[in-house]
């Protein structure tokens, strides 16, 4: 088992649609390390949440390799077939819109994955509580989630996408709609997160404040992807 | 003359008793209003007689005593004007009525026949003389058969068909195609309608739970994105049109019992009828989430990110 | 006798003519199976001929001769077994069927009344001895009179009732009384078959538009918010419910077409039904959008703002 | 008709759930001059979200009154009938889910107003032409709304919002999914809207980058408002 948790090589992704075809991502190549957490830098329309649902197993690429857990899941084809099931056991995601099941209250869209999983209840339900302690939602446990403000719904969906012990987290800009001092304490909780447990982070953020908190920067600039040590990265 | 008919089927070997009946629809004048009933025409003594008698007696003499139905309100030693006759209550009977559900009445064969007589004679004419179809007399003369042990009866049913050109029933079969004649063609009717109002309410659970589902795609999709199987997807959905099927089936049958006595006719409402429009319930409500498990199925986890 | 019924009324003041008619349901052997058919006996000469003559001529004996409608598929001179006698075409009609959608044949008021006998003599007694209903002839006797002229019909049908006891009807009124009573029976059953259909797929509708509007539940909050009026909205449903309602419509149309010559009975589609049918559609639409239409008022334009 | 765009007076609001009242807006006073552009403040949760919706006629509030352009539209109720007509005709929304009509293309969702308003097609189609242009997206105008990136489609509602010519913005982080160039480009359009146009502004941000282009702070913290100058105010 080597001690890479995502490598891409040569993956490219194009949208065709009717009257034109919008190459997207004509080419990239990176290794992430287990642990290492990387912040994805881009202007908009760049291609990275596209590159954050390829790697999801959500968007299929037009061409290329992916290996997430030294496995290949996708060449030129799905070579994983039950991807779901990956995502369920491996993968945490956090998106630009929260997707929180707007009928389940905050408990029960935190826990819903490992209750799936098989986790024991007063396990799951322990470290729910621990998570949303954390983000300082604990008094909405048992709130729906429509009468969250954007802010509380943004750190449901962290919850939630850390509850089931993900090998790898996704995020597409999970401190957006946070003020400042909340965006570096997730920022902190995910760093922890990834030394402590190993775990692999993608995180899309336009908030150049959160560099430090990040092991390597990957900028996606017209199509192409560069890989830089955060500590040696100069933005703008 | 038809009755002919029973002496000749007398005489066939293996049968140890035939007698002529009849059935013919006619009304009855209630408290209330004129109420259609079927009455039966039997030999008294013979094969026929009014089952289930709950007070009174069975017919003890040939002419203008009547057993009725328990339904009709009527007591014993009421009187009731049939024809150009008043006939006597002597029995009361619980639960007997046609299939197509009008309650049923015993008469003598003999004042039977003297009703027909009447209907044909004088009713009708008057009726038809107006221009109106005779619709409330409708006769159905049967002969019935009781074979001697040691016979098949299905061999003398072939033995008497060969023979007088008459289809001939076994005893089993024989109260069943009696009624089942009097309403083949009502029967065919309410078939069709069975039919029509399955498919009707398989397009509406369908509907609903396509609604429901279409409701919820992107809920469904946020699932799959975090990894649900389908599987369990395509339980939360059939679960749920089982119970909304299984609701229905609670109403619908509530509400049957509920208007079933301010029905014209008399219907009647079988247990086993429940228990198989519950099998069509739930039967119906597994078709009607195909369309919304084949929506769930098609939706795009995708969906789920974009706007 | 109750052909008497007739001179008695000939006698009426202001009756210039009277004749009897019958109407029974009978079978006639078409080259491809045995046809369910009206026959019409009518007194040659008198009131009640075949219209629409396309070929041959008019009854013109008393006995044998038969005008059939095209429909049956006869050519003139062909012969038909009807009863116990052979009768020859001497007459096609064109769309001569009852309201209940059966050809008619004409027949002599004689040779129907034969007919009338041998099927309540012959046919109808093997039937019966069988246990089974006779189904296959049911009889319609009336007497249609002519008024002269200077004297009102509606007076003289008054005279009539009051005197003969003895229903009457006036020219206007006769033809559709006559074959409103064939029908009576089967058009109450349809007309219940209608209003069940109607009330279903006007629930259809609710339901499809209900589910559309269900599913565009977030837009429809999205246009609140910027400020789109509710008659804007209101408008967008109706529109939608109506050009489903329409496409119903035609669909609905162009299959009845397809499929009205594989009916049992020839079914007469007119276009006033057409017509009907249409304003039914319009309107079960816009009833249709009713729940739609509520739920979309009710949305909260808030909803569009949270997840 | 004086030169006031918004007045607040006394608000107040009180979510009222099953087993708990929540005091959200306790209280607050606050006017906005035309052509102002403000900047609201205050962490996750402290009502920002509840104060837009309330000056948008969309949320009820418990008690108090709001003046919208001279015309008192709540006063302990609604005094103004038809709010949907005020929004129509003088509001503009950007809020943080975009809420775009997905089955509109880009162009048909910007030019929805105006075209209900009753404006002309060809003046319509000119303005919406200008504003996608200056955002970076004419390229994008006959996209439909799901083929969009994150940021492309804050950007159309954006656009969206400036269609139809309102008198006041009220924008719950519209730059949120933007990079800071992206960002600041838009702070600019809006500020010179304002100015020319004289437009009030309310706009959520946490991004104290965007400070120099706001003319007031408004604050909102435990159920209470504080307005400061922009020049003078120091963030943290
Ligand atoms: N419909 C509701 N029912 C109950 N409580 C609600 C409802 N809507 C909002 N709240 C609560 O009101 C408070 C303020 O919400 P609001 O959305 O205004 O916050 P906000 O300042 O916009 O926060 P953010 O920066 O996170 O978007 C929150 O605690 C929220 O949970
Ligand atoms: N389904 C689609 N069909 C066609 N084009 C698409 C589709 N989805 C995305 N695109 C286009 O692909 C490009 C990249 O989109 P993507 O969402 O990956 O950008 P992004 O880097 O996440 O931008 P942002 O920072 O604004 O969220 C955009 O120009 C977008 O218009
Ligand atoms: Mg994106
Ligand atoms: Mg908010």
């Amino acid at each position: 088992m080597s001690s890479l948790a995502i490598k891409v090589e040569n993956l490219k992704k194009e949208y065709i649609t009717k009257d034109s075809t919008l190459q997207v991502i004509k080419g990239i190549d990176f290794e992430l390390e287990k642990g290492e957490i990387a912040m994805l830098l881009g202007p908009s329309g760049s291609g990275k949440t596209t590159l954050l649902l390829m790697l999801g197993c959500i968007l299929e690429p037009t061409s290329g390799r992916i290996t997430l857990d030294d496995e290949i899941v996708y060449e030129d084809r799905w070579i994983l077939k039950d991807t779901r099931k990956l995502r369920r056991e491996k993968l945490g995601f956090i998106f630009q819109a929260h997707n929180l099941i707007p009928f389940l209250n905050v408990q029960d869209n935190v826990t819903l994955l490992p209750q799936l999983n098989g986790i024991a209840e007063v396990e799951y339900k322990k470290k729910a509580k621990e998570i949303l302690t954390y983000l300082g939602i604990e008094d909405k446990t048992n709130y729906m989630i429509g009468s969250l403000s954007g802010g509380q719904s943004q750190r449901v969906a962290i919850a939630r996408s850390l509850a089931n012990d993900p090998r790898i987290i996704l995020a597409d800009e999970p401190t957006a709609a946070l003020d400042k001092e909340r965006a570096i304490s997730v920022m902190e909780l995910l760093r922890k997160l990834a030394k402590e447990q190993e775990v692999a982070m993608i995180v899309v953020t336009h908030d150049d404040r959160l560099l430090p908190y990040f092991d390597s920067v990957l900028k996606i600039d017209d199509g192409y992807l560069t890989k830089t040590k955060a500590s040696e990265t100069k933005l703008h | 003359m038809f009755e002919d008919v029973k002496y000749q089927i007398r005489n066939v070997e293996g049968v140890s008793e035939a007698a002529a009946m009849t059935f013919q629809t006619i009304q009855i004048p209630t408290s209330l209003k004129q109420e259609r009933v079927t009455a039966v025409g039997y030999e008294i003594g013979k094969i026929g007689k009014p089952q289930n008698i709950i007070s009174g007696r069975e017919l003890a003499r040939e002419h203008y005593e009547i057993v009725v139905d328990t339904k009709l309100g009527f007591k014993l030693d009421d009187k009731i004007p049939l024809g150009r006759n008043i006939y006597t209550v002597v029995g009361i009977t619980k639960g007997a009525v046609s299939s197509s559900g009008e309650a049923l009445v015993y008469i003598s064969l003999k004042d039977a026949q003297q009703l027909q007589f009447l209907a044909s004679n004088d009713t009708i004419r008057s009726d038809r003389a107006r221009g109106i179809k005779d619709t409330t007399s409708t006769i159905v003369n049967t002969i019935v058969a009781k074979v001697s042990s040691g016979y098949s009866p299905k061999d003398i049913a072939e033995n008497i068909k060969k023979w007088k050109h008459k289809s001939a029933y076994t005893n089993e079969k024989q109260v069943e195609i009696l009624t089942k004649n009097v309403i083949e063609k009502s029967s065919k009717q309410i078939g069709l309608f069975t039919i029509i109002l399955i498919i009707v309410s398989s397009v509406i659970i369908s509907l609903i739970i396509y609604t429901m589902t279409i409701g919820k795609i992107k809920e469904i999709a946020i699932l799959k994105l975090i990894g649900m199987p389908n599987i369990e997807i395509v339980k939360m959905i059939v679960q749920q049109s089982l119970v909304l099927g299984f609701l229905a089936f609670v109403a619908g049958n509530i509400f049957a019992n509920a208007i079933k006595s301010k029905f014209p006719k008399n219907v009647q409402l079988l247990p086993e009828d429940s228990v198989g429009l519950f099998f069509v319930v739930v039967l119906v409500s597994v078709i009607g989430s195909l369309f919304g498990i084949y929506k769930a199925l098609k939706a795009n986890p995708a969906q789920a990110i974009g706007e």
